[in-house]
């Protein structure tokens, strides 16, 4: 398989802070359309792994190509984004003076240079994609709450609304279902399958209930680079795996 | 398409603020000139310069709370593009004295003659005329912010340490502005105006004017400031304000954002400063002071940041408050004034209008869901 | 002990001394109370050129100004305060002559040419001195008048001296006697080869008045002389600069540690920081005015005192304001610098009201007065005690936050504060005692600075947005970043005011802040998770 | 809802209503109140609070003396006086708006105040516009004269040259470091300095000229340098324009430095007893200053007047100082002018005022000129420990007070006359014409 068939490709990617090796020579491949499951314990780089790819973080060495062409080292966060990679945060960022429909519409897919959004007005596409990512994430009663009055889940629920809004080519979520309901897991699982038809995905999440629900690849990640991949059950098999997950 | 835009960050404060100013624009020139001096309706001119004087502090207040209170940038350097926006229009007064100097030299403004400039400095051409005096007004403040934006935000200077090199450059400009070598008139400033626009600046009918040329440039900065605020830039800016990195996540280069509403405050804060110096009739350096543009930040904090009225009310309120009090209570004055500021950042957090919108919509359950999970997680 | 000695040496030659001597000095002094400065000056030459030992303390009684005519009879006698009056004293003998009221005597005037006079007179007389140090004054002083007369003298006492280090500064003297007079092109010369040695920028003055004056063959020594003075000179002058450099830096950084607490650890955007100087520098002056009523003899101790009482007094305010104000603000450090703002003004306010808006006197303690040279470098006592006391208050700053159980509180409570809290920490008050050191040591700041600037209720307003300068530079939250900072800016500031002038240096020093927080927006030390946020 | 609240605004007619009403009511609450008209009003425009309050509160405080006294003796034309004192606050554009309050608001007959040339220069054009009479007290840079204004402190020839003069003659300086704060009246001072040094034959080299901003503080560098400057073979002084505040540490670095006043004399024009009640004089015994007048002047006048201070004030240690003293002879002129205006009407007042001539402190008499400067001694005193001056030379006759400078070349053909039929404030002897250049 050749890079240009890729949509992210890391390859060879190092991360230190302060002599501390969070990404040690990370190689990883998402496929379009592909969803992955990245597992791993604390610390093994997975939300550096995220700020890499976003932007947030520069990695030491190494390559990140976004569709095969595009190196993403250079670039800077808003650019990235643009680019078609959106990203839900471990704890679920939302802005809190604004409303539900506010958060939506500023996530909306549309030109993000200053004069263009001073003069904006939503038009009736615009509209009609934001009603339907309401309910798609069940907040229509709340569209014009401001997100700060949500509860924790309603906050997470409206972060995945903002990252469908973004329509991006690749979704970075981070810890989806972390506090949620076991109903309300479910419905997010389902959800992200949902997306992951015309969406790449990559889930982080430490619910190997949830992961298996999404039933995709895993990748576990260990001291920044990759110790396994392949279904949950494999690498729930693989002797590594176990030793490092029990501390063994 | 134009007006839409213009209307439609209006609301019921709005209404009420341009209501007033509108009444303002018409009573004051009523009382000032069309009254006996002897009527109780009458204004004396000392009166109307101010109202005028608020009223240019209260456009300094709106510029700084448009950064402030709508995108977190709490500058304490603000009386320096005021400033600068004064002495722009300051050097056009002086180029209007003309041979009127006591030396009667029709170049060189009295300072530049006997302390033996023999010709004016090149950054004072351009200055005998008034449309680029009035272009100048904003672009000089605008260009300084502009290029000190560039830098800062694309570093990320945030929080303290961006509000503490405002501060450094303010000072800077202070001290630069004091060497008489700059030729701008040193610690004296520019001083002793005849006349604008070939109105005689000391006639009541000039202050009058001047009044409401001040009045309808606030109302001005305060349609747009809404208009901006109100947009999905506005919106932005709002959510840069609450969460920054989040907004370039969502692709926005929020460095340009917040260097957009910086130029835009920079240069509705040296419109303020222009129509302050004919009114007060003078500008000298020491309006650069760190202390000036703290004293503005105060005045938003009182009225209610990130309201945009409430600045307007709290730079008015205050410093009708000083006036008073400088001539009721000389040597107790600077009491009160401290008692205030430490009274209002400790009982009105919001400001003024905060605590109005408080009072009426009487929601305590919603406020502490706004701040209670968000700290909790901050951990 | 100067002063002390000469009375005995003249109590001895008194006794020593025929009687009829001590008599024909009498009208001699007597001419001392003439009238103008000009009679004066020509009986003070009068009893300089009887050569007599016994007329010293007269002249140093003059110059002290203790010298006063007694109106009923005109006679010149010595006066010091007693009481209400004055206590007479005999010039020559040291006679007692009873008391009288202040209106009955007159000061006997001088200006500054008859102090030059004096001087000068003096050092020709103390030039025999038994003590080795009044005989080098004394060749100093006859250095500095270069006045012939004392030529002679110089001769004879250098043909006596046998302390290596008088004996230069005579030989010094001579040279400088003889360069200025009009001595043979060959004494000259060899005075010229003298002076240039000395090297310093009192040599070059005379040499540069030999270069003027003299013949060719002096004028030609003495532009050589000078050029190596230059030399000299200049590579002293990058010295002293450096000593500039640091004695600021630590003038900062005695302003700005404090702040490195308050606004640097606890995050307080501390406006009213400066009025915590400004406290420590009016509670030197109560101190120093308790001194001068009760113990003034102790003065030199008054500024040790006035260390702890500034650094409580300034304390005890900061805890009242951190109890009163500043706690209702953790978290909301933009708003700590609304209400500190405010409560700056109403400090300076009360300050003024208490103290009047004048600058109050505080003096320097002997041992800190005046300067001593260091090969071509002049350090001025004051600023040395001021380098060593600043970086002696960071080294106890740093041990108490590093080392004591109080520091260790401390920086668990700004790193996490419901942690310290679950660990029986008592936050509350480890807050208001962090506010309270903070404000202390600003306190400490105010005693040191009374020594170099006003104590005035403006006193702080001149070193806040420098302490903030500097706290920002280095770094928030980081204690030598706040060291380094000082020094750095205070060096740079130093360096680039010879050539750009102490306004431009300034702003040149703003301007290289602004850029170089483009370059570390978290300043020179950034600390990770701990930076203030806005 | 975008549009609907602003349409609210207006649909409310309450609100408007309201609205309306605050902006009259507020516009309203200025207009100026009548005024009971028993006592004549003085104005007292002093910073009280600011960087300027440690000189100027002083001068509110004498103000307040004097018209004690005055009242005391009867008022003026059988009415009290009546001071009413503001506090603009070390903020040039609020003296102004201060002055105009104080002349518009509460009618008063005259103003004393001000103390730095800005804030002089800040109230001018209100002073002219509202033909209202200011006395200034403090010695400054000339260059002007307002039909207006009344000049009580020294013109520079009334204070800088006279203080050359002794230092070249009574002490035989030949070098001349011109040290100043970077503002106006250091600026102008030193160029009509230079100018004069150089008409007497002082070469350029052997003059240095040193600027330094407000509230300056570590003057390690520039005492070097003039210790240096002073290590060329001369007889070197220092001539110090040096404002208020950087005077302490400057003296303070002196002292340390060892530049002792015989070796290298510093002549100073705006440091007086306030200023030197800071500091601990020992070090500093010897520098001069020139002055108008001195607290140690012994005369009977001086004696009363120190005592009466002292009383008002509560405080047997307070000092005297020269623009009290300018102060104590412009309230005594404007009593005098009134009195024999018989009214305190301003044009009255302003023609009466030139000629009245009224005792001073060190024992002669001031006259107002038609410059509408005043005569008087200048006074050459040398630092003595107690914080006192020493006076070490007097000018032999009075001094008159030169506006116009002759030694700038565009003000040596200027003068002034406020009397009738000239009333000018720039004549131009060159050309005959009022107006500067007359061009």
């Amino acid at each position: 398989m050749s890079t240009e068939d890729t949509l992210l490709y890391l390859d060879g990617v190092s991360v230190s802070f302060d002599g501390f090796r969070a990404l040690n020579s990370l190689s990883l491949v998402i496929e379009p359309g592909e969803m992955r499951a990245i597992i791993g314990p604390n610390g093994a780089g997975k939300t550096t792994m995220m700020d890499v790819i976003t932007g947030k973080t520069r990695p030491d060495t190494g390559t990140i190509l976004f569709e095969g062409r595009t190196d993403l080292t250079s670039l800077r966060e808003p650019a990235i984004a643009n680019l078609g990679i959106g990203r839900k945060f471990q704890r679920p960022t939302v802005f809190e003076m604004h409303t539900v429909w506010d958060n939506l519409e500023l996530s909306l897919k549309a030109p993000r240079r200053p004069l263009k959004t001073l003069t904006y007005s939503a038009t009736r596409e615009d509209r009609a994609r934001i009603e339907e990512i309401l309910d798609i994430t069940r907040l229509s009663p709340r569209r014009d709450r401001p997100a700060g009055s949500l509860s924790h889940g309603e906050k997470q629920w409206l972060e995945i609304g903002m990252l469908l809004a973004q329509d991006p080519k690749l979704l970075l979520v981070d810890e989806p279902v972390a506090g949620m309901t076991d109903a309300e897991t479910e419905q997010t699982a389902h959800l992200l399958k949902d997306i992951a038809g015309k969406h790449s995905v990559i889930v982080v999440e430490h619910d190997m209930v949830f992961v298996r629900e999404l039933g995709v690849k895993v990748t576990v990640l260990h001291e920044g680079s990759v110790l396994a991949e392949g279904s949950l059950d494999t690498v729930s098999a693989n002797k590594q795996v176990i030793d490092v997950y029990l501390g063994r | 398409m134009l007006t839409r835009f213009f209307l439609m960050g209006l609301d019921k404060k709005a209404g009420v603020l341009l209501t007033v100013l509108a009444v303002l624009a018409v009573a004051v020139p009523v009382m000032a000139l069309g009254t006996a001096p002897d009527s109780p309706w009458h204004l004396s001119t000392h009166t109307v310069a101010l109202l005028g004087k608020y009223l240019c502090f209260a456009l300094l207040a709106l510029s700084l709370d448009l950064v402030w209170g709508f995108v977190g940038i709490l500058s304490l350097g603000h009386a320096a593009f005021f400033t600068l926006g004064g002495y722009a229009m300051g050097m056009y007064l002086m180029r209007q004295i003309g041979s009127r100097g006591v030396y009667g030299n029709a170049d060189l403004p009295d300072f530049m003659v006997f302390l033996n400039w023999t010709e004016l400095p090149w950054y004072w051409h351009g200055f005998d005329q008034f449309w680029f005096a009035a272009i100048m007004v904003m672009l000089v403040p605008g260009l300084l912010a502009f290029a000190f934006g560039w830098f800062a935000f694309r570093s990320r200077v945030t929080g303290v340490y961006l509000s503490i090199i405002t501060q450094a450059m303010t000072f800077a400009l202070m001290l630069a502005f004091f060497r008489n070598d700059m030729g701008l008139g040193g610690n004296n400033g520019l001083t002793d105006f005849k006349e604008i626009l070939g109105f005689d600046v000391q006639a009541a009918s000039t202050r009058v004017g001047l009044f409401v040329a001040t009045v309808v440039a606030l109302a001005a900065g305060y349609i747009l400031a809404s208009a901006v605020v109100a947009s999905k830039l506005g919106k932005v800016l709002i959510a840069v304000r609450d969460a920054e990195s989040r907004v370039r996540f969502l692709g926005y280069e929020t460095d340009r954002y917040k260097l957009f509403a910086w130029t835009l405050s920079a240069c509705m804060a040296g419109v303020a400063g222009a129509l302050y110096v004919p009114q007060v009739g003078i500008i000298n350096p020491s309006e650069f002071s760190p202390a000036s543009s703290i004293e503005a930040v105060i005045w938003v904090a009182v009225g209610g940041r990130g309201t945009l009225a409430g600045p307007v009310l709290g730079a008015v309120l205050v410093n009708f408050g000083k006036s008073y009090f400088t001539a009721a209570l000389p040597e107790l004055w600077l009491f009160a004034l401290g008692g205030l500021f430490v009274l209002v950042t400790l009982f009105l957090p919001r400001g003024i209008l905060g605590l109005a919108a408080q009072l009426r919509d009487r929601l305590p359950a919603r406020a502490t869901v706004t701040a209670k999970p968000a700290d909790q997680k901050g951990v | 002990m100067h002063r002390a000695f000469c009375w005995l040496l003249a109590a001895f030659l008194a006794l020593a001394a025929p009687a009829s001597f001590a008599a024909d000095l009498a009208p001699l002094v007597r001419g001392l109370g003439a009238g103008s400065y000009a009679e004066t000056e020509k009986a003070i030459a009068g009893l300089a050129e009887t050569g007599d030992p016994a007329v010293v303390p007269v002249i140093e009684a003059l110059q002290a100004g203790d010298l006063h005519i007694r109106k009923a009879d005109g006679a010149v006698v010595v006066a010091k305060r007693a009481g209400n009056g004055y206590a007479l004293t005999d010039p020559l003998t040291g006679a007692a002559l009873g008391e009288a009221d202040r209106n009955a005597v007159e000061k006997i005037r001088i200006n500054n040419a008859l102090r030059r006079t004096i001087s000068a007179t003096l050092g020709a007389l103390t030039l025999m001195s038994p003590d080795a140090n009044t005989r080098r004054q004394a060749a100093e002083a006859v250095f500095k008048s270069r006045d012939a007369n004392a030529l002679d003298a110089l001769n004879t006492a250098l043909a006596k001296e046998t302390d290596e280090r008088v004996r230069r500064a005579m030989t010094q003297a001579r040279a400088s006697v003889l360069l200025a007079g009009d001595a043979p092109d060959a004494d000259k010369i060899a005075a010229v080869a003298v002076l240039q040695e000395r090297g310093d920028q009192d040599a070059r003055a005379l040499l540069n008045g030999a270069a003027n004056t003299g013949s060719d063959a002096v004028k030609d020594a003495a532009t050589k002389a000078i050029a190596s003075v230059e030399q000299r000179l200049a590579l002293w002058g990058a010295a002293q600069n450096l000593w500039y450099g640091l004695s600021l830096g630590s003038v900062l950084l005695l302003a700005a540690i404090g702040l490195a607490v308050t606004f640097g650890v606890m995050g307080v955007i501390n406006m009213a920081h400066g009025e915590m100087v400004m406290i420590g520098a009016y509670a030197t002056f109560l101190v120093q005015e308790a001194f001068r009523q009760w113990a003034p003899g102790l003065f030199d101790f008054s500024i040790l005192v006035a260390l702890p009482v500034a650094f409580l007094v300034s304390g005890a305010v900061g805890v009242a304001i951190e109890r009163s104000v500043i706690r209702w603000l953790y978290g909301r450090p933009l708003e700590t610098l609304l209400a500190t703002w405010g409560l700056s003004l109403a400090l300076q306010q009360a300050v003024r009201s208490i103290f009047g808006p004048t600058n109050r006197e505080v003096g320097a303690p002997s041992w800190m007065s005046g300067a001593f040279e260091l090969g071509g470098l002049t350090i001025t006592y004051g600023r040395l005690w001021i380098v060593v006391f600043a970086f002696l208050v960071f080294g106890a700053l740093l041990v108490a936050l590093r080392k004591t159980w109080f520091g260790l509180s401390i920086r668990a409570v700004t790193q996490n504060r419901s942690m310290a809290n679950a660990m029986g920490i008592r936050t509350a008050r480890v807050d208001a005692l962090t506010f309270g050191l903070g404000s202390g040591i600003a306190g400490l700041a105010g005693v040191a600075l009374s020594q170099i600037d006003n104590v005035s209720p403006n006193l702080g307003q001149g070193y806040i947005i420098d302490s903030f300068m500097v706290v920002v530079f280095g770094g928030v939250g980081n204690l030598w970043g706040t060291l380094v900072g000082a020094l750095a800016l205070g060096g740079v500031n130093k360096f680039l005011e010879p050539y750009a002038g102490a306004v431009l240096g300034k702003i040149l020093v703003l301007i290289f802040i602004i850029l170089f927080i483009q370059r570390r927006p978290r300043g020179l030390f950034a600390l990770k998770g701990r930076a203030v946020e806005a | 809802m975008l549009k609907t609240g602003f349409q609210s605004g207006f649909k409310t007619g309450r609100t408007l209503a309201a609205a309306a009403g605050l902006a009259v009511t507020f516009a309203a609450g200025f207009a100026a109140p009548a005024s009971a008209q028993d006592t004549i009003k003085v104005g007292i425009l002093h910073s009280l609070s600011g960087t300027m309050a440690i000189s100027e509160t002083t001068l509110k405080d004498v103000m307040l003396m004097l018209i004690e006294e005055q009242n005391k003796k009867g008022g003026v034309l059988g009415k009290k006086l009546e001071p009413v004192v503001v506090d603009p606050a070390s903020n040039w554009p609020l003296f102004a708006e201060k002055a105009r309050e104080l002349i518009s608001k509460d009618k008063v007959a005259a103003v004393f105040g001000c103390w730095t040339s800005v804030s002089r220069k800040s109230v001018l054009p209100v002073f002219e516009e509202l033909n209202s009479v200011l006395f200034y007290p403090v010695q400054y840079e000339g260059e002007e004269s307002s039909r207006n204004v009344f000049y009580t402190g020294a013109a520079p020839n009334q204070q800088a040259i006279p203080a050359v003069d002794y230092l070249a003659e009574k002490e035989g300086v030949q070098r001349w470091v011109l040290a100043g704060t970077d503002y106006v009246y250091p600026r102008t001072t030193n160029k009509i300095l230079e100018t004069y040094l150089k008409s007497k034959g002082v070469k350029s080299e052997d003059i240095m000229i040193n600027y330094t901003p407000f509230g300056h503080s570590d003057w390690q560098n520039i005492v070097a340098d003039i210790k240096k400057f002073g290590s060329a073979g001369k007889k070197t002084a220092v001539v110090s324009t040096i404002n208020g505040d950087a005077n302490v540490p400057f003296y303070k670095e002196l002292g340390n430095q060892g530049v002792k006043a015989q070796d290298i004399p510093v002549v100073a024009f705006s440091v007086g007893e306030e200023e030197l009640a800071g500091i601990d004089t020992k070090p500093l015994v010897g520098h001069l200053a020139a002055w108008n007048y001195f607290m140690s002047v012994d005369t009977p006048e001086n004696s009363d007047f120190i005592k009466k201070w002292q009383a008002f004030t509560k405080n047997d240690k307070r000092v005297t100082n020269d623009p009290m003293e300018a102060h104590y002879i412009g309230f005594n002129m404007w009593v005098k002018a009134v009195e024999k205006a018989g009214t305190t009407d301003s044009n009255a007042v302003i023609d009466s005022l030139v000629g009245v001539s009224v005792p001073n402190l060190t024992g002669g008499y001031s006259a107002m000129l038609p410059n509408h400067h005043i005569t008087k001694p200048v006074l050459i005193g040398e630092v003595q420990e107690n914080g006192q001056f020493e006076t070490v030379s007097k000018t032999p006759g009075l001094v008159v007070g030169d506006e116009w400078s002759d030694f700038l070349p565009d003000s040596k053909d200027l003068i002034s006359d406020w009397r009738a039929p000239m009333s000018c404030g720039n004549f131009n002897v060159k050309t005959g014409k009022c107006g500067g250049k007359g061009s």
